[in-house]
């Protein structure tokens, strides 16, 4: 492997370390909209790893739908129910 | 093993995890959209191919990754997209309908 | 065989067309579902008949590269029971919906599209998506009524069968990952390399996904909710089709792509027996508890499934022979339970046991054909339920499982008891109930018509037989239905 | 009693979920020591640019080798789509009920343009680079998105009717179907583009890979007017 492909390779498994974190805040935090944000912070995460493995459709599609549109119904779910807090 | 599919495995147990374990309505469909990112992710691992190119062919390459999982993805992403929009309106009306988001007070409600 | 591609695109495009014509004239509407149901039996039937020997078409003309679609036997009987299910319910609904019922017509299509994509496809990834057209429909189907319950219980069904979906679709992606392609022949072959613990870990992901979406006993919660809260004729096509075609899906999967051999070795058939037996005493248990007359044939059909399940994992020709014509069978008696119990519905809003007192004496004919269909389901000669049931005994006795032909025989005294219970309500005097609405005959032709094949295919079992019986030939040896679909 | 029994229950499906980690952490490894097996991949990746006439594989592969499962997805959408329009009720509802400011509601006429250039840029192109008629399709649905946040649903809905909309889900799918059927009266099987030899072109350009830039102008339409339906449905519903 060359230089350039270790630093990339490093960079893949942080930003997999990354993903969990997100995901676990995500599931394990109190806050509804917390949650929902984190998510939003995984599909970012998501869509650079896409690109990191060549693939740029995938990422599109995700960028789009998996980030853009599903976050909006989630946030338009949260803002009709306003039960914020996860008792 | 390769740190990505342990990965892939985590994120797949910790939705499975919150869709059985969580009581609050939305944070089960956090959980599906969560397993549906980690098997998207699996399909994308498992097209790549270390040193290959996007398969996108504007001249030759060596290597190209491979591009059904690729385009398994994306309908994977859509199809999930749209089941995640179901989920989010049924939960609207549940809501507005009991009141609550939680799993157990619904089913008390219920009777 | 250019009509087995129309099978999935005619109702596909008249559901499309249905979604414009809605906005603008109610009589296109309506001429449109007549003529395109019409051309649907037609094309039905000429498949059906074109079914032996198998015949393979290539979607796109890419052969093994693309999607291929294969109609066999098993399929030709799947797409008899569409032709029988999809017509009745098709008239009973156009009188019987009163709420959104262009959607209701519209999303039905797309349904019946979806099930024709599940049974005629041979390629997994294809599978999985008409599977989710199916299902999607489905989801919205139940949630039609929007009442509480019904939104209730389709969020159930949603997440349960979506949990399903995901091992299903972890299945799919590891199977590519192993194999390097999607074409059932294909992963068939390259399948005989694969070690035995992960070709079982496969098996398992597949039989658990389809399992939720069954609704064998451990995995059921959905159904009876869904059952409860859903229209009648949506009840009928999804214990008749909804359910069969996961059910198809799965025994599809596991003979031809994992061979009987496999099966044997692993001892999934036995798992697969015993798992019948508990899924159907479980459901008869629970079935005799129920006051409410939709929730009791929900539990009956997951009793039915495990019947069919039985027969289906003996693993011998006779099993297979049994168990397919008990799906067909059960389609036909349970459809029957079902638009007599609309008809009720319709006329007089009884949905409960107690509601049901003395219609005997209202409506004589309708109620004879309930009671015809319930002796049918619960296996009395000369119905053809007890045909199939008998099939069920003797191949599980031929296969040395002597506790499942002991199990079924009391099964069916259990269903006896609860059928009992309701028909002697039925024809228990009470005082005069006055009717809402009369039915008219839109909704009791069809209903007769079920009730008269039950009888029919009871005294002349020759007759679906006929086609049933090529079934074990492409199961039980994959390599024919292998060399067919690689083009040899 | 319940107590003990509620923990018991907890702790079987913590159990089972590790249980199933471990399962998989194994099966993977195993997985991991096999030699794999690509020949169909390789076969697209070699012959596929002049068989279908598409640079970017993953078009090729989705609307062409694989369309039939396109369509099967196409499918999924509206099926949403028809579902939630049926469970929004008939009465406007606002959503967020809040006040922009002018910069917002004239940036917002500033980008539709953009948004109709870059949607479909991702349509047309999507056989020669990445995007595509789902995801061109999703930029499309934007506009009206956007709209409906700023202006309000009413607004929105005055401007593009839900009848309109559901008009062009129709005419997408339709052309859909209709486009795969000119496979069949050229002589070949449904949905044929490459085998039917329909114009293939100088892989490259921007006409050229037969059916595949109209099969993705038409998924762009059926998207865009479905997710617009799905987005003002869930903002009605309540």
């Amino acid at each position: 492997m060359t230089g350039g492909k270790v630093v990339i390779y490093v960079i893949l498994n942080m930003l997999m370390i990354f993903l969990l974190f997100t995901a676990f805040f995500a599931v394990f935090t109190k806050n509804l909209l917390n949650s929902i944000i984190t998510l939003a912070i995984f599909s970012a995460i998501l869509i650079v790893i896409f690109v990191i493995l060549q693939a740029p459709d995938a990422a599109l599609a995700e960028a789009v739908i998996g980030a853009g549109l599903t976050l909006a119904f989630f946030v338009i779910t949260i803002n009709k129910t306003k039960d914020w807090q996860n008792e | 093993m390769e740190l990505p599919y342990v990965v892939v495995i985590i994120l797949f147990c910790l939705g499975i995890y919150t869709i059985i374990m969580n009581k609050n309505l939305i944070k089960i469909v956090v959980g599906v959209n969560i397993v549906e990112s980690s098997l998207i992710l699996l399909l994308i691992l498992i097209s790549f191919k270390l040193g290959g190119t996007a398969p996108i062919l504007d001249r030759k390459y060596e290597l190209v990754v491979d591009p059904i999982p690729q385009a398994l993805a994306l309908t994977a992403i859509v199809i999930g997209g749209s089941f995640i929009a179901v989920m989010l309106a049924l939960v609207i009306k549940i809501y507005k309908r009991y009141g609550t988001l939680n799993v157990d007070e619904i089913r008390k409600l219920r009777g | 065989m250019e009509s087995a591609v129309w099978i999935i695109l005619l109702p596909l495009l008249t559901a499309f067309f249905l979604g414009i014509f809605k906005l603008y004239s109610d009589k296109l509407f309506y001429s449109l579902v007549i003529v395109s149901m019409v051309i649907y039996l037609y094309l039905l039937i000429l498949v059906i008949n074109d079914s032996y020997p198998p015949k393979v078409y290539s979607i796109g003309d890419w052969g093994l590269l693309g999607i291929n679609l294969m109609v066999d036997s098993f399929s030709a009987m799947f797409l008899l029971i569409i032709a029988i299910l999809f017509i009745t319910v098709i008239i009973f609904s156009l009188n019987y919906i009163k709420v959104n019922k262009h959607k209701f017509i519209i999303l039905t299509y797309v349904m019946i599209a979806g099930i024709a994509g599940m049974v005629l496809t041979a390629d997994l990834f294809n599978l999985y998506v008409f599977l989710e057209v199916s299902s999607m429909s489905s989801y919205a189907l139940t949630a039609i009524k929007k009442t509480d319950k019904s939104i209730e219980s389709s969020f159930k069904y949603l997440i349960m069968s979506t949990f399903g979906s995901f091992f299903i679709l972890l299945a799919t992606i590891l199977t590519y990952y192993l194999t390097g392609t999607l074409n059932m022949a294909e992963i068939s072959l390259e399948f005989k390399s694969v070690p035995f613990m992960i070709k079982s870990t496969i098996m398992f992901f597949f039989i658990f996904g389809y399992g939720i979406k069954i609704g064998l006993v451990p995995l059921h919660a959905w159904m009876p909710d869904s059952y409860e809260a859903s229209p009648i004729p949506y009840n009928v096509l999804s214990s008749g089709l909804v359910m069969k075609s996961a059910i198809y899906a799965l025994i599809r999967l596991l003979y031809v792509i994992f061979g009987v051999e496999f099966l044997t070795e692993s001892g999934i058939l036995n798992i697969g027996v015993f798992w019948g037996v508990l899924t159907f005493i479980i459901a008869h248990t629970l079935a005799y508890q129920q006051s409410n007359l939709n929730r009791l044939l929900g539990y009956s059909s997951i009793a039915q499934i495990g019947y069919i399940t039985i027969g289906l994992f003996l693993g011998n020709e006779k099993g297979l022979i049994g168990g397919s014509f008990h799906i067909l069978n059960h389609g036909i008696m349970k459809g029957t339970l079902f638009l007599v119990l609309g008809i009720f519905y319709y006329s007089l809003k009884a949905d409960e046991i107690e509601d049901i007192q003395g219609l005997g004496y209202k409506f004589p004919v309708l109620s004879f054909t309930f009671v015809v269909a319930a002796l049918a389901i619960v296996g009395l000669p000369p119905f053809n339920g007890f045909v199939s049931k008998w099939l069920i005994i003797e191949a599980a006795i031929e296969a040395g499982f002597f506790y499942a032909a002991f199990f079924i025989l009391v099964g069916t005294f259990l269903s006896l008891t609860y059928y009992l219970k309701v028909i002697i309500k039925l024809y228990t005097k009470t005082e005069k109930k006055t009717l809402i609405e009369k039915p008219d005959l839109s909704l009791k032709l069809p209903t007769f018509f079920l009730g008269s094949l039950c009888i029919l295919f009871g005294i002349v079992p020759s007759l679906p037989l006929s086609l049933i019986n090529n079934i074990p030939k492409f199961l039980l040896n994959n390599s024919e239905y292998i060399r067919i679909l690689l083009g040899g | 009693m319940s107590r003990v029994h509620k923990i018991f229950r907890k702790f079987y499906k913590i159990g089972l979920v590790l249980f199933l980690a471990i399962f998989l952490l194994f099966i993977f490894d195993e997985i991991q020591n096999l030699d794999i097996k690509r020949y169909l991949s390789e076969h697209y990746i070699s012959e596929g640019v002049q068989e279908t006439g598409a640079i970017n594989l993953v078009t090729s592969v989705l609307y062409d080798y694989r369309g039939f499962d396109t369509l099967g997805e196409a499918t999924v959408i509206l099926t949403a789509a028809a579902t939630l329009s049926f469970m929004a009720p008939i009465k406007k509802v606002k959503m967020l009920g809040t006040e922009f400011t002018i910069i917002i509601y004239q940036t917002i006429i500033i980008i539709i343009p953009f948004l109709v250039v870059l949607g479909m840029n991702l349509i047309f192109f999507g056989h020669i680079s990445p995007g595509g008629g789902f995801v061109g399709g999703v930029i499309l649905a934007m506009i009206p998105i956007l709209v409906t946040i700023t202006y309000g649903i009413t607004f929105s809905e005055n401007k593009l009717k839900a009848n309109h909309k559901s008009l062009l889900e129709g005419i997408g799918a339709i052309g859909f179907i209709l486009l795969g059927l000119l496979g069949i009266f050229a002589g070949s099987n449904f949905l044929a583009s490459g085998q039917a030899n329909f114009g293939l072109g100088n892989p490259g350009e921007l006409i050229s890979a037969g059916l595949i830039p109209y099969l993705n102008l038409m998924i762009g339409i059926k998207v865009g007017a479905g997710l617009a339906t799905i987005f003002n449905s869930l903002i009605k519903e309540g």
